[in-house]
């Protein structure tokens, strides 16, 4: 339900668009989904019995290339809202595009992450550590995947030209998700990879 | 939850042709203190200073990460006050009700469940 | 239905096929809340049934009518029915019918994702109750603590329908909140601010907010089951080093602005139904609206009262005793607002005051019942015993009353015709005794230590009497009920026709001719005042109704024959003056979104292996049939026009 | 404002007797016990009640009067309640590392009744035990009997009950110390004899052996679904069984 549609100027009596503040009112509830996650994590944190342990398996540098990757995703993306504000629509297709591809490259650094984490033997169900830290990425990854076939949409869409200025508001909330998701991925990477065991 | 007591003076209308001016500059500096906080936070991973310490500092960056993308990126600083009202409310909640489930485990920083 | 449906309006189609189609399209909020309120009823029916069945089996020690296993499943969907498809499903109705009018918008501000939120409930609640069919309804009592739902544990297909019911219908409310929180910030009439604004429709914002921000904890906590069950996770697994305490953690945070999400419609309704038969004007708004808002804030700080004897440690269970009690503070707050409105009220004592009044008494009792095991040290001894069931059965049926207050209040705006007001005090009083008489005991039970969730208890402990005593007057209640559906019936067919205005309302929902024409109001009502009807009829500071009943036709609105309302459902040319306005175009999207999700909720319970009653790796193929429809419907849904 | 007050007077008393709740006041010369919580049974266990030796025994426990008794509680399967109405609040038996402690003192001696107060499966209401509380000389005394297995039987009933015990199973899931049974799956059967009630405090221990009787004969027809099968042994075998477990005091 996360799809909003350019919906006609109505009356609002304050003012502020209804599908920018029903995208606000869901990151608020989605902060609770992934706080929640995270509060699982640290539940759990440190007390695996068995199994691979965080400081065996995590490998930093790379994980810190791919939460840059996601960082630029957000430039990319504000830039691509920006564009679309001053009425330009061949810079917001590239900005589009781009930010889609930062995307997938990383979401596709996740799942090569996970193998190599699969193959140093954590997995799902070895231990607690496995079981909560691949539940937590993998909803964050769900939920960046969702924003990449949305973001695509947005592209496909305004090939068919249904995507004019006029409708800019729809892809900053697609934009208003998109941060989103990264900074719950800066509080991840933070939480998860950084801070001491 | 957050309520708001009086009425806000509307919200600017939808940018499209009235404040036309270009905020690619500011978005870039924005990114670039990004990738610099993120650099900083990186190196403090691996300079192994006491334990509460690195704690500390990592959470500070990260929120300035966090506030950064919220307000600058997201545009919240602009926005109407509700929608900041919407946001800040559930995320200072969960904040709290997280560190509530961190002390009930005994995971809150110092190991050892405290029941 | 169709009777339903012509009583409001619906002017029958040449063909029934046509006339259900308007219904499954529909986008209209009022119809949405009729769906609810009929599916909602349908729930209240088996509830009310399960509940006699446990009654029938605790009547006798060591009585053999149910075997324990049904009569675990039959206790866990009791609650389960009972908390999530009927009172939510009452809020939903109350929300969808109510709450438009009050703040004077033509409907919500987002029809489509309204009708979603509909349907998901609908199908959520098919999901949940679908393991009556596969002969293992959940059976982990409505809270499911942890190890207990683990797949060692429990292999069979129980604790997975409530799992994949519980997360559909937690999208179904997600949905629901987002959408009345836009209305009311977004939707309201010019001149109406946020504190010229009904009560009811306060209480519906904040529960709004309670729900957006309550569910996706449950969600979680859900999903680490689901995980559990069919990836061999060790989220609750004692052996891997978890700690199952975590589940009461992560459901309890949810828990109990659950409960206030349940209670807080019913104190709308009652700050709404009071000041009319009072014909008084509520008495401290702000205080009401603001301890609303106060026990929103608190209820993430108390959620630990519910687990007092899991070995928090005393500075825990200190910590959240405390904060329990403070919440039970903006409550009395609230009480002594309600009874200052009655105060030299000249009180018409009709049904929905009736049933207001009993609220205020039973929540009372409900309340002190609660204060007393909020005390820690009392706590370990009355938890997990029919005392604590006493407690919010006193709580969760004070809200029944308020739902039924609410229904007698609203019903002759929806159909324009009157519940006979004889029928009605006969249903208030056979439920009324039949209520104290069945849960007023069960205090006495509880202290005398009969533990809850028991199939059977020992003959000779003092307890026979009492039990007995409680399963017959259970049946009251059920009598109850049964007189309601008459009245209902008989109203809906022959009722006295009630006109816009039968109980000299306060709010805006009062003027326009009842039914409701499908663009509610013909212009948008500009408001000055708190009560804006109440002033418009008897001048802004006439306290009392000196103008005689006669001379009150404030507005031009005719009181329409049978024939206006609805006419037809498409956009552009409404009845009667409403030609100018624009109606959101019927959509069969969230229909088909609802269904996607649901049947992809479905085929993950199917994911268990084929000996226990699942498909095994079938499962996936409807996992990914579900997925296929929610995302073509998600397409659809947002590239149809706005209309 | 009246609330307010109202709760303030609620709260002040409350506090300072959860954090007296918490630790017991003689804590040295408490006699420590371990209360371990099954699908639908319990396991009380005293560890070095003398050096180096554990008695173990099922759904009854047997206490000193006037001597405080600290219970470590945890549970093998799924999270019960351990709730002695008369002696003590309840406190949860919550399976893996957090093991809980309750700590009562019986003043008078007597059989209170014991509840498992979280729901906890099918049995969750068939789950109960007793607590015997004896003068402390009684409780030396049998604790000493405790540590010396019951001689056994030689011939008779009891000898036939014996070797039943071995041949039909039984001894496959349960122990009884000084014989070669040593199941660990169902409850410690060394002292069923003198234990008052019989498939977890639901039937009567009578001396005539009826509760026994009725229990071995169909455990499933008394409590549907519980872990113990329904043998379908003859009439006269469950006599034998009877009447040997009869002698194990």
């Amino acid at each position: 339900m996360a799809h909003v549609h350019g919906a006609a100027e109505h009356y609002t009596s304050t003012g502020i668009h209804p599908s920018k503040l029903l995208m606000w009112l869901f990151l608020g509830s989605d902060c609770f989904f992934f706080g929640s996650l995270i509060a699982t994590y640290q539940a759990y944190r440190g007390q695996s019995l068995t199994g691979p342990h965080p400081h065996e398996i995590f490998n930093i540098p790379y994980t810190s290339i791919s939460a840059f990757v996601l960082l630029m995703s957000s430039l990319t993306m504000a830039l691509a809202v920006n564009s679309i504000r001053l009425g330009n629509m061949p810079a917001t297709r590239i900005w589009l595009l781009l930010t889609a591809m930062l995307g997938s490259i990383f979401v596709g650094g996740q799942v090569f992450e996970f193998t190599t984490f699969v193959h140093k033997g954590l997995t799902l169900e070895v231990n607690l550590f496995g079981t909560t830290f691949f539940v937590l990425t993998g909803f964050h990854g769900t939920h960046v995947t969702v924003g990449i076939l949305i973001l695509l949409s947005l592209l496909f869409a305004s090939l068919l030209g249904r995507l004019t200025p006029r409708q800019a508001l729809t892809v900053e909330v697609a934009g208003l998700y998109w941060h989103f998701v990264d900074i719950v991925w800066v509080v991840i990477f933070t939480v998860v990879y950084l801070l001491p065991y | 939850m957050a309520r708001t007591e009086h009425k806000k003076k509307p919200d600017p209308p939808a940018e499209v042709g009235s404040e036309l001016h270009d905020l690619t500059v500011t978005y870039i500096q924005v990114a670039v203190v990004l990738a610099v906080v993120t650099l900083l936070e990186v190196a403090t991973y691996y300079v192994a200073l006491a334990r509460g310490l690195t704690i500390s500092v990592l959470l500070v960056l990260s929120a300035i990460k966090f506030a950064l993308v919220v307000l600058y990126f997201m545009h919240l600083k602009f926005d109407n006050r509700i929608l900041a009202f919407v946001f800040s409310g559930p995320l200072l909640m969960m904040i709290a009700v997280g560190i509530a489930i961190m002390a009930l485990f005994g995971t809150l920083l110092y190991p050892g469940p405290i029941w | 239905m169709a009777t339903l449906g012509r009583a409001v309006g619906v002017t029958p189609r040449p063909s029934f096929w046509a006339y259900l189609w308007s219904w499954i399209t529909t986008v209209d909020h009022k119809r949405i809340g009729i769906m609810y309120g009929v599916t909602t009823f349908a729930y209240l029916i088996i509830g009310g049934l399960e509940a006699l069945l446990i009654r029938l089996q605790l009547s006798r020690p060591e009585n053999t009518f149910l075997d324990p296993e049904t009569y675990n499943q039959i206790f866990t969907t009791h609650g389960l029915t009972m908390i999530f498809l009927v009172v939510m499903g009452f809020n939903g109705t109350l929300f969808n019918l109510v709450v438009p009018l009050q703040i004077g918008a033509r409907d919500v501000a987002y029809p489509r994702l309204n009708a979603f939120s509909y349907w998901m409930f609908l199908f959520g609640s098919l999901v949940l109750n679908l393991g009556w069919l596969w002969g293992h309804a959940p059976d982990v009592g409505w809270f499911g603590y942890a190890p207990l739902t683990e797949v060692n544990i429990n292999p069979g297909l129980g604790p997975d329908f409530y799992v994949m019911g519980l997360q559909a219908l937690g999208i179904s409310s997600v949905a629901a909140g987002l959408n009345f929180v836009a209305t009311v910030i977004n939707h309201r009439a010019p001149g109406m601010s946020l504190f010229r604004m009904p009560v009811f429709t306060w209480m519906a914002f904040i529960t709004s907010f309670l729900m957006i921000f309550a569910l996706p904890v449950l969600a979680i906590a859900l999903i680490e089951v689901m995980f559990d069950r069919l990836f061999g996770t060790n989220f609750f697994n004692p052996a891997a080093g978890a700690n199952p305490i975590l589940w009461q953690h992560l459901f309890w945070i949810f828990g109990h602005p659950e409960v206030y999400i349940l209670v807080l419609p019913a104190m709308g309704v009652i700050s709404e139904v009071l000041p009319v038969f009072s014909r008084k004007p509520l008495f401290g708004y702000p205080f009401i609206v603001f301890s609303g808002i106060f026990i929103a804030l608190l209820s993430y700080g108390v959620w630990a009262h519910h687990m007092f004897a899991t070995g928090l440690g005393p500075v825990a269970n200190t910590v959240f005793g405390i904060t329990t009690m403070l919440i039970g503070i903006p409550t009395g707050v609230k009480i002594f607002n309600w009874l200052a409105t009655l105060w030299r009220g000249e009180l018409k004592l009709k049904t929905p005051m009736l049933f207001a009044l009993a609220f205020i008494a039973v929540f009372t009792v409900g309340g002190i019942s609660g204060v007393m095991h909020a005390t820690v040290p009392s706590d370990y001894q009355q938890t997990d015993t029919y005392f604590v069931v006493a407690h919010f059965h006193y709580v969760v049926a004070g809200i029944v009353f308020a739902i039924f207050a609410g229904i007698y209040y609203w019903w002759p705006k929806y159909t324009n015709r009157l519940l006979d007001e004889g029928l009605g005090k006969l249903h208030f009083w056979l439920f009324f005794l039949g209520f104290n008489l069945t849960f007023g005991p069960m205090h006495l039970l509880g202290l005398w230590g009969m533990p809850r969730r028991q199939y059977t208890y020992p003959a000779g402990l003092g307890w026979d009497f009492w039990n007995a005593f409680e399963s017959a007057s259970a049946f009251l209640m059920a009598l109850g009920t049964l007189v309601f559906v008459i009245n209902a019936v008989k109203s809906l067919r022959s009722g006295a026709p009630a006109g816009n205005d039968p109980w000299d309302g306060r709010t805006l929902e009062w003027m326009i001719p009842s039914p409701p024409p499908a663009y509610n109001f013909a212009e948008i009502p500009a408001v000055s005042h708190r009560d804006e009807f109440w002033a418009r009829k008897y001048g802004a500071h006439g306290e009392r109704a000196q103008a005689p009943a006669a001379s009150r036709r404030p507005l031009s609105g005719h009181n329409p024959g049978d024939g206006d309302g609805y006419a037809s459902d498409n956009p552009g040319h409404g009845d009667g003056h409403g030609t100018h306005i624009h109606l959101p175009n019927p959509s069969y999207y969230p229909l088909i979104v609802a269904f996607g999700i649901a049947l992809g909720m479905f085929g993950a319970v199917m994911l268990r292996p084929v000996e226990v009653g699942g498909l095994g790796p079938l499962g996936w193929a409807l996992v990914g049939l579900g997925a296929l429809i929610t995302v073509f419907g998600s397409y659809g849904w947002s590239f149809e026009p706005a209309g | 404002m009246i609330p307010t007050l109202i709760v303030a007077a609620i709260v002040v008393p409350s506090v300072p007797a959860i954090f007296s709740f918490a630790h017991p006041p003689d804590e040295a010369g408490a006699l420590r016990v371990e209360v371990v919580g099954h699908q639908w049974w319990w396991e009380f266990r005293y560890p070095n009640i003398a050096p180096g030796r554990t008695i173990t025994v099922a759904n009854d426990l047997r206490i000193p009067v006037g001597r405080t008794v600290i219970a470590q509680l945890t549970s093998a399967d799924v999270i019960h309640s351990f709730w002695v109405p008369k002696l003590s609040g309840k406190v949860d038996v919550i399976p893996g590392r957090q093991v809980n402690q309750i700590w009562f003192n019986a003043r008078e001696p007597g059989e209170y009744y014991g509840w498992c107060a979280e729901f906890c499966g099918v049995q969750h209401a068939q789950m109960r035990f007793r607590v015997t509380a004896v003068s402390p000389a009684e409780f030396e005394a049998w604790v000493r009997a405790r540590l010396s297995p019951p001689p056994e039987p030689k011939e008779g009933l009891a000898r036939q009950g014996f070797e039943l015990f071995g041949s039909r199973g039984c001894g496959g899931c349960h122990t009884i110390e000084g014989t070669p049974y040593q199941g660990k799956v169902g409850p410690n059967l060394t002292n069923i004899g003198e234990r008052p009630t019989v498939g977890a405090g639901i039937l009567p221990n009578d001396p005539d052996g009826q509760g026994l009787f009725r229990w071995i004969k169909d455990p499933q027809a008394v409590k549907p679904l519980t872990k113990m099968p329904t043998l379908g042994l003859s009439d006269d075998d469950v006599r034998a069984i009877v009447a040997y477990l009869k002698t194990l005091r």
